[in-house]
């Protein structure tokens, strides 16, 4: 069971991971985009903490956790820009979305949420999984935290399956050739490059395994 | 990275600063970044809206202006620009008539224009989206992400603000756009990389003698890597790649040769005569030219080519008077 | 050296086969080097005629046509043109009211164009020359070369030029040519150095993080190295060394933000701003302004500032039509 | 006593010492100019042997010297441009001109010709010796070559001694501060330096030596 405050402690975490890799993503962008994906969700996630801020300071009683997540996706789309922008803000408003009121969220409300934000991100991207995106990283964690649910594992376990499914995900993006996204232009040159979506997928993911942990 | 800059957070605010500074004609929400006309919305007049990243100047705030948009919205840079700034420009030139948005064929510009126009919409604006997608190096299929948009964007918004200004209704408008997308192709060229400021060091490394061909206008490589020939050979290349797709013998063409922001002018011009006699040899006629820089990637040396069939009556609009800091003539 | 070029010895004369295909407005002797306007000589107006070192595009050809110039004549890359040259254009375009040479100031160019308008005097055409020397950054006396002639003379052949349009005579056209100069200042800095086709390397090398300050435009380095620094600096040392010759203080000012070839336009504009920033803290008024790239030294990253006291009637002068492929307004 | 075989071997000589050096003339132009000189002077010299092969064509009767050195100057004028190109095609119709008619010229002849091409060069770009310039080999060579001759020396002698004090005059160029030509422009900086017309003009007055003593 997770409260507002594990959220909070998720989108403060991931936004410090991704500016702790920023360059990483950068580069990994250099190599098959346009160099900017670390810079475009550093930006974003800036962003997202001050709204945070702001809303809890304006805020009569604190946010539940899918309003967190909400907001999260509209400051994303708000600021981030490029392909990443839309695609992660639209992630995390049905995320959000599927959460609604609930001040505390269930796991298998929280599989439910990150299905939503696949489909989101697959309806509105329209990658499939194997186009070396960021679906690569997100339709498999998504997959391995469903089944650890309903295996009945424990949400520390269950977090671990999805932040391991991002990772690997991510990582086999490798050998793929691009079919979504800049990195498609590239066509056979493509191969021999991990995704940067892929990666911050795999690194927001983690955030999220963190933060649920030390919650605990 | 040496470059004229302060920082590279500040380039896009701190280079439209500069841009209110020398265009009084433009209005320039440097906050926002938004870059409209001046003279405000026109009444009646469908109003044409369009933006991407920065880094391909003048594209597009260089063709804000009579006969041309009415408002430009340029992201980070190479970053596509967020909704929030393609409905505000929306809504500040909307005259009633609808507003075209003209959307280069990125991923990122495509979710995020499409976004802004939904929101368009809730707002009672009448929206209608074209998209360039004019780059004959990348495979176009459902299965991809399509061919880039890149140098029939400014063809697109010369012939279609021209219609725009003649009093056409959106769906005319957008559809002369659409005939000029699908009649224009191009093929870029480079000689060197491009450094994102953010990123501080060139996107690809070329050797002394190589380069890449096929490349879009993001400092991506190319899809694939040759040894450097000379201009002649190089204008065949380019005519090859886009003539297999496109019927160029015995055709009435617009020809741009567009300079990707760090190739002097002499080089562009020769180049340009290089495509002429390849194309005269093909018995077609470059009736109407552009030569110089007018999107590029950012200090990256070489050129892309931009072909366009014309007819008589999208030749009419290429002439009619045009009034931007970067395309004048006419007025 | 990765060029857009078939090889060293042929760039000249094929970027001008390019330049005649572009232009259908334009008269290019290919040949011989001479452009002119496709209307030839204008009976009764005092006829315009440039010319310098090729590697400088758009100048001078790109300011051939209404209310500018009525002939260029390109040297090879860097090397002023030869007698012949200059002597033919200023016949072609002779209109019998007399022909004015803008000359920059270099030793090649200024003995090459004395020749000229010696040999065009005993055919019996008044030839008046006016010396650009606008450079701050080189020492100017009796037992030097004297400055260099740069961005001025991009003012000077459009303000001269529209005087002569208007139908004055020679000696007037020579003096508001020689007030133009005399009211204009330059200051040039490189980021980069250039490749002489012919030589195949750089002129200079710079470190990662140099810049040369007080540059010309032939690709030579400056009078000092500096270590690189934010725009916002840079505008103040550009300033600075034209302020100290030149009042700026409550003036109106034209100010030309010129990029050296290799610089996107997007530095420019942010350059432009940064200048006017400063301008503005010393009280000055940038009434007119050009941002871009008129006056180059090839691939050259960087850029150079010039500045000129306006009058109202320069002001008026500047604003008259033009209509050349570099610059157009009004027509 | 020179006649008009020896003169067209001098400028034979001079283009292809020129054409042999073009890179070497360029890369001294690096330094403190332009990087044209030795690809302005490789264009005139080539231009000119073209003008002797159509003018020896055409002629009636063979050129004498006087004319030689004359079209030789005006080809310079009309083919080279830049500040070498006056200067040099100055030099050239000056000596030719001070030649005259004569079939066979007399080393004090000689010596005037070399009078005249350098107050032709100096009157023209106005350089004093010192300012460093190809004034600064000419002048020097002129005197030892005046001094060699009125004191009686043989051609091979005095020639030796235009061409050693041209070289050496162009090599204390090195030292020296430009004040004329774009060398200036750099000011202190063009310090340390040789410069390139006076490389250049030491290199033609030695292919002068040369010829003269090939057609001994
Ligand atoms: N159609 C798509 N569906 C899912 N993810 C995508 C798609 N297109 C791009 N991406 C993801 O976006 C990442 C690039 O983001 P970013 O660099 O911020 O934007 P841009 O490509 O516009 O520069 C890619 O690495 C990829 O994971
Ligand atoms: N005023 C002058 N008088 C004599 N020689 C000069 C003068 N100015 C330049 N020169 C000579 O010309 C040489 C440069 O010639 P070149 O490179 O061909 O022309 P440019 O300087 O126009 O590029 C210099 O090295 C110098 O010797
Ligand atoms: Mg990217
Ligand atoms: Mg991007
Ligand atoms: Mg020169
Ligand atoms: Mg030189």
């Amino acid at each position: 069971m997770m409260d507002a405050a594990v959220f909070r402690a998720w989108i403060v975490s991931a936004a410090a991971v991704v500016e702790a890799n920023r360059d990483h993503l950068t580069q990994l962008d250099a190599a098959i985009g346009d160099a900017d994906h670390g810079t475009n969700l550093a930006r974003g996630f800036t962003a997202v903490l001050g709204a945070l801020d702001a809303a809890g300071v304006s805020a009569a009683e604190p946010m539940v956790p899918g309003a967190i997540l909400t907001l999260t996706g509209n400051t994303l789309i708000s600021k981030v820009g490029g392909a990443s922008g839309p695609l992660y803000g639209t992630a995390f408003r049905r995320a959000g979305k599927a959460l609604g009121d609930a001040a505390d969220v269930e796991l298998p409300a929280l599989a439910a949420a990150l299905e939503a934000a696949l489909a989101g991100v697959q309806q509105l991207g329209a990658a499939r999984e194997g186009d070396k995106t960021m679906v690569d990283a997100l339709a498999p964690a998504t997959r391995a935290f469903g089944k650890a649910v309903a295996e009945g594992a424990s949400a520390t376990d269950a977090l671990g399956a999805l932040a391991e499914a991002a990772e690997a995900g991510a990582q086999a993006t490798i050998p793929m050739q691009a079919l979504k996204g800049r990195a498609s232009y590239l066509g056979p040159r493509s191969v021999g490059h991990e995704d940067p979506g892929a990666v911050s997928t795999a690194l927001i993911l983690g955030a999220l395994r963190d933060a649920a942990r030390a919650g605990r | 990275m040496k470059k004229l800059i302060n920082g590279p957070d500040a380039v896009v605010t701190d280079a439209l600063r500069g841009v209110a500074a020398a265009h009084p004609q433009l209005a320039v929400d440097v906050e926002n970044k938004v870059i409209t006309r001046a003279s405000g919305a026109t009444r009646g007049k469908v109003a044409l809206v369009s933006g991407g990243g920065a880094g391909h100047e003048p594209l597009h705030g260089g063709f804000v202006g009579y006969g041309m948009l009415d408002a430009a919205c340029p992201g980070e840079v190479f970053t596509s620009p967020v909704p929030d700034q393609m409905l505000a420009a929306t809504k500040a030139v909307n005259g009633g008539a609808g507003v075209l948005h003209v959307v280069k064929n990125y991923t990122g510009d495509v979710l995020n224009f499409q976004m802004a126009a939904e929101l368009a919409g809730d707002e009672g604006i009448e929206v209608v989206s074209v998209i360039t997608n004019d780059d004959v190096a990348v495979e176009d299929s459902l299965y991809t992400a399509g061919r880039r948009g890149t140098g029939a964007t400014v063809f697109v918004e010369k012939i279609a603000g021209a219609l725009a200004e003649e009093g056409a209704d959106l769906s005319a408008v957008a559809a002369v756009a659409r005939e000029v997308n699908e009649r224009s192709r191009s093929f870029g060229v480079a000689l060197s990389s491009c450094v994102v400021p953010a990123a501080g060091k060139p996107t690809f490394e070329l050797g002394d003698s190589e380069i890449e061909l096929g490349i879009g206008i993001h400092g991506e490589p190319g899809r694939t890597r040759a040894a450097h020939m000379p201009a002649a050979e190089l204008a065949a290349v380019a005519l090859d790649a886009v003539g297999a797709d496109l019927p160029l013998d015995n055709q009435d063409l617009l020809v741009m040769v567009n300079g990707m922001g760090g190739t002097p002018l002499i080089e562009l011009y020769l180049m340009f005569g290089e495509v002429c006699r390849h194309l005269e040899a093909r018995g077609a006629r470059v009736v109407r030219n552009l030569v110089g820089n007018y999107i590029t990637s950012l200090e990256m040396q070489g050129f892309s080519l931009t072909v366009c069939q014309l007819t008589d009556s999208l030749t009419r609009l290429w002439d009619a008077p045009v009034d931007t800091p970067a395309l004048r003539w006419g007025r």
